[in-house]
């Protein structure tokens, strides 16, 4: 494998005192899925916070495509191309489908500084919308306020606005959260499909999807890394299995 | 896209017409009524850029209506009039470059911070202008001569004429109208609405808000000053109270009231809000009163302002649109 | 654009035509037959800060007119009333409203200063006969003079002028100023200073506060350290309440006598209490005047409003006078401005303050009172400054 | 003046900027309260101060007794805070700020108009009581007034104990909870309702009963309030909202600013705190103890 995507070196984040992240260690490269798994509370999606540029670290490094990254705005880090769905759906919820697409893709423009010429008569915008629409399954929803639509529609439309950016890195922090059978399947494909041109760093609940995507698993158990290796050495690993996994260890 | 000529989609012709008619029919009185009331929808429109727009509730837009309306004393020479072609451009810019100073303040706080810091900006443009001898102090200040329209002497028009002041005030208006549609339509207006409805998705989509929230206070700053240069000039007087708290809460009840949001809705507000004004102050001299209980109710029963009563044409059409 | 322009100004010339026919161009006899009503404008504060002063001055003025059965020059009188809220930033535009709208025949107003410039702004745009019943800001009848604009209480100046005339004739030499940072405060300070220099005393410091701040301890303090031989100060209404009761609990007072224009004292002895006692001040009223023409008037004031009159009423009731001076050598008819003017020029009016006159400016030429507070009144002390004209500085009609 | 002198004044200033600042908090502490526990910014909170300076002086003149009068107000205030909690501001939790601002700027419009009704709109004073009613000479001509130095003891009081309400009581650590997470207040099954309706209620007295106990030195006058709600507004942005004690700090800054601005920057001294907030929102834009807000 190449140089890494991502190169997070020992980085923590307090809370008043607590830690919520602690000398957390990862390494992420293109075509790579790596997943962060952990009990609720674990830190996982603090360190997501962290690697958008939401939270500022505590101390510690991460570097994006070798630049240093760490505590820099979320705008500037998006720019970079690392696109992050939140754990939380967040979209504009009165928008329509489309629109919150589109949006995303103004991002591509560099300055959207431009004030006389009609968003929508830019073209090349409006396609890459379509297509990243289309891309999750929801070109037949283009036109609904994204408020009506259902939470699993809502999970692939805020992924299809974070593909809408153009990133090379993805943070997905539970992209199948709440969702049905038949809306997890095909979230996993996606998943797995846009591993190739992507590195994805993973947090998600369902180890099933886990398992079967991941190409790398890291454990994080109170803020730290309990264990960090390939999906079935990390299934066979004692200490995970009595500090996480537990009785319901995966089948 | 469906095209029926329907009376809501002649409306705007119909009101476009009666603008430009109405001083064929009108009085004295009613011009200049009508220029205050258009100047104040220019006023309004600026502030709903900020608050229906981009989210950004302000109370002290007034110092940018008063930096404005300053100007024009301040360019004007003591008894002769002054250059339209250049004073206004300057009250603009200055009103502008005013906005850009205190953007850079106010726009790092957000929410409740921003309106009373906001607020208090105003107030601090206020108390200056109070004390400062140079500007008139509390007595405020005479422009004896109404800007000159003249380019290179020759006159289009001539503002100390009525009439001709109430054309200015209603292309100005049109022209402030046209333009906010233009910039809402574009993508930076797309950005203002992306930031009004969840700013921190816009952020981490990899947009630089406060930029852009800097420029649209400019840019609202701008044509807030654009109001002040011509309600200075209407009557040539300027006062501190222009940047007072009552002149900042006044516009922002005019833009609540018209429907913060939609372009036009600021409009209504001016209208409605001037005219409300006539008839209580003619009725009682507890005109307040009412005025207060008025202003309680609205918000209480009327969420979406006038222009939520009937949602026009124009903005269901799109698949875009975007209110729900 | 320009064809309705065209059409517009057309139409204009057509109700200019008209307008000039039924007011100038016929016969002054015909016009009386017609027997139109007088329409005054009142622009006054009825809400608001100002709201007891506007209220004064607006029934003392119909009381003025009352006692001449009611008419002006024989004519019935229509009044428009208007609350200019002392809000400035709308001053213009009201004071327009009663002149274009209503198209008052005579424009009568107000208390707050920066509205009063308004209407002279749109008084003299207009042409339009104004009379200012209270705001003293010296511009008024000062740069800002025009033949149609008179004013019937004071300058800012004229209170101020005689308090430094008698400060300095008690062989005072070192004042401190304390006001407002705003209009008002610095032309009534210039008056003293003025007064006071002529005397050969010196203004060492002016202290001014933010308008309308009332928070004056720190001011107390830094007269403390300076400790002059007196301290002249002009606020009103509220602030004057509390200056004169910071100004007594810091226990100034006994070393450094406060004096200061009127207003300190008039309309607030209740709320100040013992604070105010013996306090001096310069006004064109004052208690006990002893003049069978106040007698009256605060009789009938009382009578009329339920109310002890004041120097606001007084100023309200002399509006009324010079008004029904003017009305009634022209017979009612207020198109025949020169003759209403000359009139209300060489009216003398028999106010309640004692006669006065109307300098070239049109400010009263009036007697300033020295008065002392006792109990609840601003007794009468002596003359300060007898038949005190403003100097008009920069009126062009002077 | 000797040097010690102007030391001496020097200190004479600080204590009035203090003392200035004590007060000032009374009113500040109400509207941080409101904003940092309910999120609901209110314009009208001013015309509180003004409604309690106006209710001392109207039991005051009926009763003879200022303790009486404010023995008698606080309760009514407390009450007109829970009735217009319940009536007008309960609406307003869910809605945007836009509305709160209009909603509450049509509530000063009203409590204008009544107190123009109701009281007129004269001036008034009210009596310092007897027993307070003199002063301490601190030089030859300056003495300083034994109702202040009372009125800054009656503020500290009630800082210390809003201090003690807010960190050692179970309703203070409702509050608190409640500022930082509405939603874990109510999942630990407490009524928020009802917590909104005491916070709300307790910062309409505080900013009463701060017109009550400071008309005595503050005098009774129409428009007292916006006065007043301004500074507020400008100790709140420095302090950082829904902190007390950045309210509390943040008064005696303004305070100190406001009374030195005029000693030593008199031509800009209009200005002075609102050129200390532009500081304060440069340095530390959610305020000196304020948690930055998304």
């Amino acid at each position: 494998m190449s140089e890494p995507v991502l190169r997070v070196d020992r980085l923590s984040k307090n809370f008043s005192g607590l830690a919520a992240v602690s000398e957390v260690t990862l390494e992420l490269a293109l075509g790579e899925v790596h997943a962060v798994i952990g009990p609720n509370g674990a830190g996982k999606t603090t360190l997501i916070g962290l690697l958008s540029g939401d939270l500022q670290p505590s101390s510690g490094s991460v570097r994006y495509e070798g630049k240093e990254i760490a505590g820099l705005p979320p705008e500037r880090i998006a720019r970079l191309g690392v696109g992050h769905l939140y754990q939380r759906t967040n979209i504009f919820p009165s928008f329509t489908a489309f629109e919150n697409c589109r949006l995303a893709t103004q991002a591509r423009l560099g300055s959207s500084m431009r004030f006389l010429r009609p968003a929508l008569r830019y073209r090349e915008l409006n396609e890459a919308a379509e297509r990243a629409l289309a891309e999750v399954g929801l070109a037949g929803r283009r036109g609904t306020p994204a408020a009506a639509l259902s939470h699993g529609e809502q999970r692939q439309l805020e992924l299809a606005m974070t593909l809408a950016t153009a990133p090379r890195l993805l943070l997905l922090d539970e992209p199948l959260a709440g969702m049905g059978g038949e809306e997890s399947q095909r979230m996993v494909a996606l998943i797995a499909g846009l591993a190739a041109d992507h590195a994805i760093l993973l947090v998600e609940h369902d180890m099933d999807a886990v398992f079967s995507v991941a190409h790398r698993l890291t454990v994080l158990v109170n803020g730290r890394v309990l264990a960090s290796d390939a999906p079935e050495a990390i299934r066979r690993s004692r200490a995970v299995q009595e500090a996480y996994l537990g009785g319901e260890a995966p089948a | 896209m469906t095209r029926r000529l329907s009376a809501a989609s002649l409306l705007p012709s119909l009101v476009a017409v009666a603008l430009v008619a109405f001083p064929a029919v009108a009085g004295k009185f009613y011009l200049q009524l009508s220029s205050g009331i258009m100047i104040m929808a220019i006023f309004a429109m600026s502030l709903n850029l900020l608050v229906g727009c981009t989210g950004l509730v302000s109370l002290g837009h007034a110092a940018f209506f008063g930096v404005g309306a300053y100007a024009l004393l301040l360019l004007s020479p003591q008894y002769a009039p002054a250059s339209l072609w250049l004073t206004l451009p300057a009250a603009v810019g200055a009103a502008a470059l005013a906005a850009l100073a205190i953007g850079l303040l106010v726009l790092r706080s957000s929410g409740v911070y921003f309106i009373m810091a906001t607020l208090a900006f105003a107030q601090m443009f206020f108390y200056y202008a109070n004390g400062a001898k140079w500007l008139g102090g509390s007595d405020g200040a005479y422009i004896f001569a109404k800007p000159d329209a003249a380019l290179f002497s020759v006159a289009p028009f001539k503002l100390a004429d009525n009439t001709h002041f109430y054309y200015v005030a209603l292309a100005l208006m049109a022209a402030t109208y046209g333009l906010l549609r233009l910039l809402l339509r574009a993508p930076f207006g797309r950005v203002l609405e992306g930031i009004r409805v969840n700013e921190q998705r816009m952020r981490s989509l990899g947009f630089a808000t406060f930029r852009y929230k800097l420029v649209s206070f400019v840019i609202a700053g701008g044509l807030a000053g654009l109001a002040g240069y011509l309600d200075a000039a209407q009557f040539g007087f300027v006062n501190p109270e222009l940047f007072g708290w009552r002149q900042s809460g006044t516009v922002l009840m005019m833009v609540i009231l018209g429907g913060a949001g939609a372009v036009h809705g600021p409009i209504l507000g001016a209208v409605a809000l001037v005219l409300l004004q006539e008839v209580l102050a003619d009725a009682t001299r507890h005109w307040l009163l009412p005025m207060g209980l008025f202003i309680i109710l609205a918000v209480l029963a009327l969420p979406g302002g006038l222009a939520g009563l009937r949602p026009p044409r124009a903005m269901r059409r799109r698949p875009e649109a975007r209110r729900v | 654009m320009t064809k309705a322009t065209e059409t517009a100004s057309r139409r204009r010339v057509l109700a200019g035509l008209a307008a000039g026919a039924a007011a100038g161009f016929l016969p002054a006899r015909f016009a009386i037959g017609q027997q139109a009503k007088v329409k005054l404008g009142l622009m006054l504060p009825y809400t608001g800060t100002y709201a007891a002063l506007g209220k004064n001055i607006d029934e003392a003025f119909r009381l003025a007119l009352a006692e001449k059965g009611g008419r002006l020059g024989g004519r019935e009188v229509e009044y428009v009333v208007l609350d200019d809220e002392s809000d400035p930033a709308k001053g213009a535009e009201n004071a327009n409203k009663l002149v274009s709208r209503d198209k008052v025949d005579v424009l009568i107003g107000t208390v707050h200063s920066g509205v009063a410039m308004a209407m002279v702004k749109v008084a003299t745009d207009n042409d339009s006969l104004l009379i200012i019943p209270n705001a003293g800001a010296d511009a008024a009848t000062g740069p800002a003079c025009a033949p149609n604009i008179f004013r019937t209480s004071f300058s800012n100046w004229q209170p101020g002028f005689a308090m430094g005339k008698v400060a300095a004739a008690r062989g005072q030499k070192r004042a401190v100023a304390v006001s407002w940072d705003y209009a008002a405060g610095h032309e009534s300070i210039n008056g003293f200073k003025e007064g006071f220099a002529a005397g050969g005393g010196k203004v060492e410091n002016e202290l001014l506060l933010p308008f309308p701040q009332v928070e004056f301890q720190a001011i107390l303090t830094q007269i403390a350290a300076l400790k002059p031989e007196l301290v002249y100060t002009f606020f009103a209404g509220g602030g004057a309440v509390k200056f004169v009761k910071d100004y007594a609990a810091a226990g100034l007072g006994n070393s450094v006598p406060l004096v200061g224009a009127g207003f300190l004292t008039d309309g607030t002895l209740a709320a100040q209490g013992a604070a105010a006692q013996g306090l001096e001040t310069t006004l064109h009223y004052a208690d006990g005047l002893d003049l069978p023409k106040d007698k009256a008037f605060r009789a009938a004031f009382k009578k009329a409003a339920n109310r002890e009159a004041d120097v606001y009423a007084v100023q309200g009731y002399d509006t009324g006078q010079l008004l029904v001076a003017g009305l009634a050598a022209v017979k009612g008819e207020v198109t025949a401005r020169k003759e209403l003017i000359a009139a209300m020029e060489k009216a003398e009016i028999d106010s309640p303050r004692g006669k006065f006159t109307l300098s070239k400016a049109h400010n009263p030429v009036q007697d300033i009172y020295l008065r002392k507070v006792q109990g609840l009144e601003n007794r009468y002390v002596s003359v300060a400054a007898k038949a005190l004209a403003d100097p008009a500085r920069g009126c062009k009609m002077v | 003046m000797s040097s010690s002198q102007a030391v001496l004044f020097f200190f004479i200033q600080a204590l009035n900027g203090v003392q200035l600042g004590l007060l000032l908090f009374l009113v500040a502490s109400g509207l941080t309260l409101i904003f940092g526990i309910m999120g609901v910014i209110n314009l009208a909170h001013g015309s509180f101060y003004m409604l309690g300076a106006y209710l001392a002086f109207s039991f005051a003149e009926i009763s003879g007794s200022l303790w009486l009068a404010i023995l008698i107000a606080v309760p009514l205030t407390v009450l007109l805070g829970l009735a217009l909690e319940f009536l007008l501001f309960r609406f307003l939790y869910a809605r945007d700020h836009l509305y709160q601002v209009l909603l509450t700027y049509g509530l000063i419009l009203v409590f204008e108009e009544l107190r123009s009704l109701l009281f007129g709109d004269d001036v008034h004073g009210v009596a310092v009581p007897d027993f307070l009613n003199f002063s301490i000479p601190l030089t030859d001509t300056l003495s300083y007034p034994v109702y202040r130095l009372f009125l800054s003891a009656v503020c500290l009081a009630v800082a210390g104990g809003l201090y003690l309400l807010i960190q050692r009581t179970r309703l203070g650590m409702t509050i608190r909870a409640g500022a930082v997470n509405r939603e874990m207040v109510q999942s630990l099954g407490i009524d928020i309702g009802l917590l909104y309706r005491i916070v709300f209620a307790l910062g309409v007295a505080l900013a009463a009963f701060a017109g009550m106990i400071a008309a005595p030195v503050a005098s009774v006058f129409p428009g007292m309030g916006n006065q007043i709600l301004i500074i507020s507004f400008v100790i709140v942005v420095i302090g950082g909202i829904g902190s007390i004690k950045g309210a509390f700090l943040g008064s005696l800054l303004i305070g100190l600013a406001d009374t030195f601005g005029q000693v030593y920057a008199p031509e800009t001294a209009g200005m002075t705190v609102y050129m200390l907030m532009a500081a304060v929102l440069l340095w530390r834009p959610a305020g000196l103890f304020g948690r930055a807000r998304t």
